[in-house]
Order: C-alpha cells, then structure tokens, then sequence
C-alpha cells in the first residue's frame, strides 16, 4: 500500500480514537478473536497456528542434540526466531534478520526464557556432553498487526504441544517419543500501541501505523510479570505502564482458555 | 535404513507400501484465497506435505536496473519452515531452494502472460509447513492456483507431480519412504496440461531409455489429475470463470492505466 | 558461580555487597567534547563501564530512498569493542547490540527535534569498551549529552539507569554481581526527566506488579541523579546555557540555507 | 556487449535456423571441436581443462579428510561447486554464488553422485570417524556457451586424473599417493537449446541468448539415464525430449572418446 | 568534509612542501606528539590508548583457549583484526571489512607476527591439544591520518600490558592470572606520505588525501627491518626507500620510550 | 618440516637446492591473447605457479557514484582456485587475496595513463591455478602484459619477482622450499623497469639494512629479467609496436567519441 493511503487510513484511526472507538468497534482494552490450532507440521516436535483476527501465525518446534556451554555444563537451552516472511505483508522482504525480526524474537524468547517456563536442567542428558537445544521458530502467514502477541501465543501453543524425541545410543530415533515437554508456567505477551493520547490493546496493522509508541508487558498464569518491552518514538507515563499492565493481567487470563 | 539391505516389495498385488496404486496420488487438497494481504494465494496439502503460497503483483520491479521492458519477470521464491522436515533445517535458503526457485520460477513463466505487464515482477513466495517428499510438485501445483487467484492471466495452469521408480516399479508420486529405495529415481516434471507441453523436468538415478517413456507417460497422467483438483479449487471460489475474468481484466486495467500515466 | 547455591545476603546492615546504598549508583563521570573529527562526543565511567560516544548530523540520508521528508532519523549504533568483555566478543554485531541499537534509537528520537532536519540522519555511534552490568543506560545517557554536546535541539536529555532486584531486595543500578543472582530481575529504564516520561523500558525476570512499582519509583530516582550528572558535565563545557544554544542556532541556519537553495 | 547488439546476432541466430542452419554451419546434433587436457595444477589431485569451441573451462579435484555424515557412517562423499568468474564473460560479477552458478554446479554434482559413478564406500577410511571428501570445483576461463557441457566434460575428466593421497597417522602424506580414484562408469551432460521449434545441439553464447528453453540429458557409458534437467522459460514437447535423449546418447558416445 | 574542501586544504599542504613546511609546523621527519596509556578495559588481559597528535587509537588483547593448527601442534598463535569505525571518521562505515581496514590489520600482524615479538611454542599449553591464541583488536576513537603507526604502537603497548590468565582443569580461571606475556622484541612502524617529491613521516589526514604514495617500513629495537609495505598509486625510488629506512629507525627509537 | 631442524645449505658451491644460481629466476613463460572474450589476457607459467588474466576495459564504472571523473579505476582482482594450493583454499575471497588485489591495483594504477578515461574501470582478473610460492608476482606480471595486450596506454610495463633471504643467503625468486626456511624472508617487489621506481614492495621477517640493500639490487636485476620475457611475448604476438598502437589509438578515440557525445 502506498505511503498516501497509509496515511488517510490512520487519520481515521486517530479520528475515531478520539472519541474512544476503533474501526473495528472494539474495545480500547479487548483482543481481536483468536483461534488456535495445532499439527501445522508431523515434523515438528510441537507446533501451533494461531488467527488473532485477521493476523495468521506458525510456530513450530525443534528439539536438537547438541552440547552445553562451558558455563552450564548442566543445562540445554532454547533459541527463538521470527522470520518477517515477505508473504504475510507487502513490506517485507528476504535478507538477513533486520532490526524488527531480531527484536520481536528476542522479546519472545526472553519472555519464554527469563520466566522460568522451561526448566533448563531438564533439558540436559548427560551432564557437560549432551543437551537438548529447543529451537522455536515463527512465521507470519498474514500481518495485520501485533505479531508480538501473536507470536507469544503461537510459541507457547506449540511449546505445549511439545514431545520429546526418544533417545537411543546418543541418537534420536526418529518418529519416536519419550514424553512431553515439561512447562512450569505460561507467560504470554499483550501488546499496547499509544495513539495520540490513547492506549489500545491488541493493535490492527493500521493502528500499528498510526501509533507513537508501543508496550509489551508479558505476565504468567501465577500473576506474575516477566517481561517488559517498550518500542516507537514516543514515550509512556508511569500511569500508563500501570494500566497496561492491569488489562495486561486480565486479557491474558482469557488468551490462556484458548490454549 | 536397515530396510535397505532386505528385499522390499514396493508393489504387491498391485498396491504400494502405503497401500496406494501404481497410478494413484496421494490425497491431494487445495484451498484457495487463503492469504487476506496478498493479491492471490493457496493452501495445499498433498499427503504430508502442507504449503502455502501467496502471490504479490504484478508490482513495479526494484531496483529499476532488474526491470525487463518487454515482460513482468515471474519470481518464485520457495522455502522450508525450519521445522518442516525431520532434522532442523538452516534458516538461510539452501542451494537446493535456490534452484527449487529457479527452475519453478521458469516453469511459470511460460504459463503467464507476462509480456502485458513489462517492468514489474509478480512475486510467488512459497512456503513449505511440512514436507515429505514431493514438496516442488506441491509448491509449483498450489502457485499456479494463486496465480489464478490474483488474476494473473495465463494461457493454462501448471500442474506438477513426480513419478519414478522404486523397487524396479514405475510408479506415481514417490513418498519419502519410496524416494530412499537403493534403486530409485526421483522425476519432478510439470506440463500445462491443455497442450502437455513440458515445463518443468529435472531426474536423477539410473534409468533405461524404456522405462522413462513409462514415467514420461505415468508423469502426464498424474498432472492431469493434479489439474482436475486445481480447476475444482478455483471453480470452488469463484463462480465459475466469471470472477476470475473480471480481476483478470481489472489487473489489464491498471496495467493499462499505468501505461498512459508515462 | 558456586556461590549461586548459598544464601547470599544482597542488602545487609543497609549496604550491598559492594558497600553501595540501595538508592546509590555506581560512580559517574562524564567528559564532554573527546572526539575531535565528531559533531558532538562524550566520554563516561559508571562502575567499570567505559563507553565513548560520537555524534555526526544532521547529515543527509544516503541511499535517498531511506530519507524521511518529515523529520531526521536518529541512528544510534551499539557496538562492544571484542575486549569490553569476559570472553572475546566476535566483531560482528550480535542480535543483542542490534535490538540495543533500535530501542536506544526510539528513545532519543522522542527527545530531538527531529522535525527540524528533513531527510537527514543524525548518527550516534557508541562504543563499550569496558563493560560490568548497564552498558545499554551507560551507553544512552552518553548518547544525550554528545548529542547536546553536537548542538542538536532537544526536548530534554534522555538519562538512563538500571533498576531491579536481586536476593529479593529492589536496588538501583544493579552490578555484575547482583545482576546474576538466581532470582534477579534487570530493568533498563530511560526517562526525560522534566516529564518523566518513559523512553526506554525493557525487563525481563519474575517480578510481582508491588516490586515493579518500587523498582519504578527507584529507577526514576535514579535517572534524575543520572541527569545531574549530565548537566554538570554540560555545564562544565559550556559557559551555561549559551554556547550551546550558539551552536543549536548555527544548526538550524544551516538546515535552513539548505532549504533555501533547494 | 550491448543488448542491442545480441538482439541483432541472435535475430541472425533464428533467421538462419529456419533454415536448418546454425551459424558456424554446425549439423544441428553435432558438437563444436573438443580438446581435452590434463595436468592444470599439480597441487590438485586431478585436474582438467576443456576447449568446446571457443568456451574454455578448468575442473580441479582436491580430495580433503573429513568425518561422515550420522546418517551414513560408512560413506564418503563429494561436493561439486561452479564459480562464474568474470574473467570468463562480461555479464559474470564475482559474489554470492547466484542461481545460474548454483544450478549448473548441482547439475554436474547430481550426474555424478546419482550416477553412483563412485562407490561412497570406496571413500570411507574409517567407518564413522574418517571419510574423504572429493571436492570438484569448476571455474570458464571463456564462456561461449554451454558451461553445463563443458564442465561435466571437465569434471570427468578430472574425476579420472584424480590419484588419493597416502594416509599415515590419520594424516595425508603430502605428495604421495595410493592409487587412482575408481570410477564405475562415466556419466556426461549433453544440452540442448530449443529456438523457436528447432533444438540445437551444444548452443554457443548467441544461441544461448537466442534460446527459448533449454534441456540437459546425462547419458553413461553403460546406457542409463542418469539425469535431466530443464531450464529456460519455454516447454518441450515429450517428443521433443525423447529426441534429446536419442542424440544425447549417440553424441556423449564420441565425446567420451576424448577423455 | 567535502571534496571540493579536501582539495583546497590538499592545495595548502602541497604549497607549503614545496618549501619544505608542513601545515603544523613539524620537521618533515618529526611524529606529533604521542601520549600512550593502560587501563582502558579490565575485561581485556592488556590494552592500551595511543594519541598521535589528533588521532587516537585503542588496542585491547584477550587471550582465548584454542585448539593447534595440524601442521604446527606444538605453537599458539595470534590474530589481528582492525575495525574502521565510523566514529573516528566521517567517510567510515560499519559493515565487513574492506580493503583498508584488512591491509592496515595485516600489516600490523605480519609486523609482530613475522619478527618473532612472540615466541609461538610459548603459547602452546598442550601440545597438539589446546593452545593460546591472542586476539590483538584495534579500534580508532578519531582518525587524523597514520592510523598504521597509531595503531603499531597500541598493539605493542597493549601487548607488554598483557597477562596470561590462570588455567585450572583446561579452563580459564576468571580474573586470575600466572604471569605476563614475554616479548622478545619491539617492532614499530614508521609511515611515510610521499607527496609530489617530498617524503614526510607521520602523515596527517589531509596529508594522507595528499599523498601520491604511502610506505611504511617495520624496525625493532634490536636494529632489524620487519616488515615493508608500500600503497598508494605512486611509485618510490630506491633512495628514497633508503631514507625512509633511515628515518624510521631513529624515529621509533624515541616512540619505544614512550612505551 | 622435520628438515627445519637440519642445517640446510640454501646455497651450496654456487648452487641453490633446485639447482638454480642465486640470481637466477625459475622458468619463465608468457603467452599473450588466450581469452577470447576479454579485452585482453595472457597466461604465464613460473615454476609451478600457473596464472591466467583477462582484462576488461576501460568500461564504465557502476554504479555511478564509485566513478572518478578524473580517471580510470584499476580493478585487479587476485583470486586462487580451490585446488591451486596444497589444501583445498574455501572459495570465497581470503583477507589475503583482498589485500593481495589492493597493493596489486596500485601498483598498475601507476604504470597506467588512468587519466584518458574518466569515470571507467579496468578490470583486471587474475586467476591463480597452480601456486608455489610467487604468485604475486607471478599475477602482477601477466597482469601488466594483458593490459598491454588490450590496448591500454601505459608509461611502461610493471616487472614482479620474489626475493628474499634463506639460510642467511639473498636469492631472488624463492620457491616453496626456500620460503619454509626458518630465517625466510620474502620480499615482493614491482618496478617499472625504465625508471626502476617501485610500485610495489612488501617485506616480512628479520632483516639487515645491509641485506636489504642486497635484496633491492637483486630485486631490480630479477624485475629487469621478468621484463625481458614480457616485452618478448608482447613482440611474439603483435608486429613490433605497431600493433599494440594501433589498440592503443583506437581505445583513445573510443574515449574522445564518448566525451563528445556527452
């Protein structure tokens, strides 16, 4: 879409949110509906599709041998990444990670990482030689805003739908598996973009456009915060960071049923 | 693996391994306008394999030094989801999706009109979700059918499948298990099937001259088939040609219009 | 490492284990005006962090198919020198410098007026080379005093701190040492303190929403000390207020001939 | 050289075409001149350089110390590359390898392997730890069309040079050798350009540009089929391939007797 | 700064030759004034500051396990590397290396390297198993011109600032050292411009933009010649190679005092 | 390897370990005009180094804003196949061969007259096949041969050898064997050979004053005899000068018609 059109677009929104309404007639603090899905790939140790409105997600999970850091001799990892595939928006291109991909992958995988979902000694076989690392990898099919929070769904759904390939002499056997992933807590990301004076959750790809400034906060089903992400130009009040985290707290008890 | 060593049957009592027959596809589905910010798009699953293609154009070409003036320049891109097959696959695009890419970009090119929308490129990115063995087929099957989708208009659709050998047998479509026999060849070939004329072909294995007019002729019917599920696709869609006709000619609209404005 | 199983006291009698107060910073010096070839440059010690900072622009925006005919771009550029830190980093940017790099680049585009500099780039390049814990809020509260420092026109400075939590205990400006504790949580936090309006906010760890309001309440204490020693480095350079305001004035008849002779 | 002047050239390319004529008065199924040589370098372990006509190549054969693959302990393997270098002709920029660069060299890689011209076995030292690896690399030094002959023509002939160096403590002994790499067979390109409705044998660099479609077939010495591949924007008919492989075979016959 | 202004300034520098003065009023086989000091970086084993007049210089060395080259199990080794940031300069650029920044980095490796400064059995821990390499970065903060000679002297001052860390079971013990790097010698570049017939030491930027050619030769404080390299588009006689040989190895005499 | 313990006797009663007198050069043979598409080449074998070059221009420079309005850019680009060393070299260019190319486009920009064609580059490709020691020089000096071959004018042709010190003897043109020496010092030096003003040198190891004076002496003779064989194979391929004028003539007045047309 052109510049020009972008831009008639998003006077609307600013227009509408200046009476407290969106285009899609939502509330400033409600998700777009979302639906999840599983068996994207038999490939996959676990994998998951999620539709948050017209936005469409892949994740899909990998569990490879590998072997540990010199600093942990005890404990495997994970590595997240986020392709902004050039098939789900007309902006996107090939090429190495840029500054967006790297970011929302990085904010995802901290989210999974920092808040202790995974317990990394459980991912160790064989102390200081054998680990499994679990590469989580995301794709949009579709952009229309807030693949933050899409993302954050589809890594955890396919997290939870996670086996674990069984191992014999070292080796994966191929087709077979030992048990599920263990998950200690669900930490999921909600997604704010600042219009004006305005927060709303859950941004469109058009209040994407139109916003000044964006807000993740990721919060887990036993209350806690685990992970924070401020992005945009523009900047948050105190007050504000404290009602996102509020709706925060309370829309990802309802993304959580979907699961 | 230790399969190898022992005697396989890969056709007995006319049925394969996995119960098909010689001339038999794997189930084979397609939906179409799958993809909402895309111009075309398609979903497809062909036995395990799972793609999904989006077609953007025709949209200028840059930067403007790659732009041919005589046609739109078909640009297929495919890749596999890491995850998509059995060990992790390296994000950046291997040699082998680089010339996936190629070779299927050429085999549209010739189904598209291509000369009536010079200096720009239709882009077809093609992603493969799950693989197992045939995934060039499927991918080449499912573009054709979002090319459609965006209007595009082309002289015919391109329908792709392989055909090969495995245990001495020719036989249709080879899944992954078929495709590591000691002996087996490997054939993806794609025509437009109105004219049979041959678009894509790539083999590699041992093979007589005799059995590849069989697999020539296996090859021929087994995209005819993909054809018919292509066709039912896209009738499913749109009502009949008429949709598909009237974007057609909004898309010759715009090329047109583009023209005068220079 | 070993030391993760015992029971560490992070605050005991009121002090931290390296003697610090809960609300104290490390030590803080910043040096105006170190690079000569530079628009605007700092230099800053915060603990063992070492970071120096140039400034360049607003210059034009080449290739001119990435300029902004509203307002100029903010590039800040992180980079660790291979030494700045325990094992020898590899030259090439990280994922980490690179998300660094588009966050700290947010933050300080909220503070210039960078409306005032169309189809420009104002480049803030920022070197680590030492590091121990806040490099990021080393690196950033650097930036805005060489961007002062360049004459560039700003709303305020940006000052930045880390704040968080380690041994339960919610303490400013968190070191190597209590940053790797079992149950720490690390909070960058940025801030134009005239406002207090929030420019950078990153975290990640377990924390209660009662923690993240002290550690809020600490971290913009923080950046307000942060900001005094800004200001007195500014101060220290320039006689007040005016040589700066001389050099911002130049600036804008500068981008103002430009326009004219466009 | 400038587009318009190919223009003019290939013009004359298919003006003389409707008359059965090639411009260099070729039969449409015959080859240009081919000469044949070896000793290109002594520090590779067989090396090659192919005149067809005007277009001038070099193959090379280093034989490298490598472990096997997990899935094939018992196996060596190759590894076939092609470098368009811009020595060779004015269109070719050094870089990335770009897709023409990747599909000829997959091209020679897989008439090769597949042929099961080398016994994988044969190149295993010692199961699961040390296996050779037969590096083929492939550079024009003049290019007036079909590389893709010239270097399988090339690679063959290297593959045939090629002696495997003395092992003495898991260590190649420089210099030294312990016998020549065994071939089972001798597989080789033949490509054909279709211009209009006429197919032409080994096309030169303005038939090249001329062509609408191109199709390469490999033929064996013991008459197996060993590959195809199709390129170019156009189609063949099945008879028109069928024909291909009728004088693919015969050609490759007389090529063959050069090596 | 633009080209237009360069040339004028490169005007002035010529003007001012052609009476054998340089712009900053130095004898034209003088340094600048040189200030050298430690401490930039604790993470670092050694490290070192270098100001050259305006041009200033960092250099910092980590000593990394590593596993011998096959053909030399019982050596350690080094490896320079040089990054042209763009803070230094206006006409810099992140990126891969180019040109510039690989022939200065090569230079100051071959420098130490080649003039046996450090003794590669010293490095060596295990023989055939497990080795030093010593990582020598260099960073320029501002570039006026002989980043050659700025960055020789930083290397060298960083590497007699060396100390080897402490190993325990194969492993570096952190901050904990067992003794200094031993260097047997002192090599130091000396770099001359020559510009139209005057040949100056030390060059300055806008003598460098000056320059017709730029040599650069290598001595120790045991009264040996290291390294040579010559750049730039002209060309030196012999005796000028001979007086820039002179010139050198008085100049660096006073430069190791400094260290 | 085990050698390096031994005394070796580089030079033992006049002769070296290959049987060459000290001031003698390996065998040397130039072949002008081997690749049929470019500008001009030439193919040279020294011992058993193998080097083969093309020349490509002058032609205009892209993109544009690399151009020199004042001159020509000399493009030398050194470059090793893969099975031209005794491991196998990974095919992407090596910092060596980058530095390698700089010094090497230098030291011809010098011998050419750059300034008849503005805004163009001359590529020069120099692919090495076989190498053993002197590779440099090797390149460098069929470089200047198939520049001339092309018609470029020159001030004179550039002469390259190797020389050096081995067991405490100066040579001229070590091979692999004399560069091994535990002492070994290897000096590439170009000149051109009417002025005898050096285009390139480069030197790495322990060395005297002393012998250096040696080496450069030695240097220029070994330049002077490389000289010797280039005019040769020049001679053997054009009629005297006439030739190469003619070339030379031509390439002018394609430039003056391009600088009309302007």
């Amino acid at each position: 879409m052109e510049p020009v059109l972008w831009a008639l677009k998003t006077d609307k929104v600013k227009a509408a949110l200046k009476e407290e309404k969106r285009l899609d007639d939502r509330a400033l603090d409600a998700y777009r509906d979302i639906e999840v899905s599983n068996e994207v790939s038999k490939n996959a140790e676990g994998s998951a599709r999620v539709r948050l409105g017209k936005t469409d997600v892949i994740a899909g999970v990998k569990m490879i041998l590998g072997t540990p850091y010199p600093d942990s001799p005890g404990e495997g990892t994970i590595s997240v990444g986020a392709e902004l595939h050039p098939m789900a928006f007309s902006e996107y291109e090939f090429g190495p990670p840029k500054p967006d991909a790297i970011e929302v992958s990085r904010v995802v995988d901290r989210c999974i990482r920092e808040s202790k979902t995974l317990n990394f000694k459980d991912l160790c076989i064989k102390e200081g030689e054998q680990i499994w690392i679990c590469f989580i990898d995301l794709y949009p099919l579709n952009d229309d805003g807030n693949l933050f929070d899409a993302f954050s769904i589809a890594g955890l759904a396919a997290l939870i739908d996670t086996k674990i390939p069984k191992i014999e002499d070292d080796k994966i056997v191929k087709g077979e598996y030992s048990g599920k992933l263990k998950l200690a807590r669900q930490p999921l990301l909600s997604t704010f973009a600042k219009i004006g004076n305005t927060v709303v959750l859950d941004p469109t790809m058009v209040e994407q456009k139109a916003q000044d400034a964006r807000f993740s906060v990721a919060t887990t089903d036993d209350n806690y915060l685990c992970a924070f992400q401020k992005g945009g130009f523009g900047g948050f009040t105190g007050a504000e960071i404290d009602s996102c985290i509020d709706i925060a707290t309370k829309a990802s008890k309802m993304v959580r049923k979907k699961l | 693996m230790a399969k190898k060593d022992e005697k396989i049957d890969y056709v007995k009592n006319g049925k394969r391994v996995d119960g098909r027959k010689v001339e038999e596809l794997r189930p084979l589905t397609i939906e179409v306008g799958v993809i909402d910010n895309a111009d075309g798009s398609a979903y497809l699953e062909w036995g395990q394999n799972k793609v999904i293609v989006a077609v953007y154009g025709p949209r200028e070409l840059l930067p403007k030094h790659k732009q041919d003036p005589r046609k739109a320049i078909v640009n297929f891109q495919y890749r596999m989801a890491t995850f998509s097959v059995p060990d992790r696959k390296n994000p950046r695009p291997a040699r082998r999706e680089i010339e996936i890419s190629k070779v299927c970009s050429e085999a549209l090119q010739r189904a598209v009109f291509a000369e009536r929308f010079p200096n720009t490129v239709i882009d077809v990115f093609v992603q493969i979700l799950d693989s197992n063995a045939g995934s060039r087929a499927a991918g080449l099957s499912a573009a054709s059918v979002a090319l459609a989708d965006a209007g595009i208009p082309m002289r015919d659709l391109v329908a792709s499948t392989g055909v090969g050998k495995a245990g001495g047998e020719i036989i249709l479509d080879l899944n992954k298990f078929e495709e590591d026999a000691p002996d087996a060849v490997d054939i993806p070939i794609a025509i437009m099937p109105r004219t049979e004329e041959i678009v894509l072909l790539q083999m590699d294995g041992l093979l007589t001259t005799k059995e590849w007019k069989k697999c020539l002729e296996l090859g021929v019917k087994g995209c005819k088939q993909v054809y018919e599920v292509q066709r039912a696709a896209l009738q499913k869609k749109y009502d009949a040609a008429g949709a598909v006709k009237g974007k057609e000619k909004k898309k010759e609209e715009k090329a047109a219009k583009k023209e005068k404005v220079k």
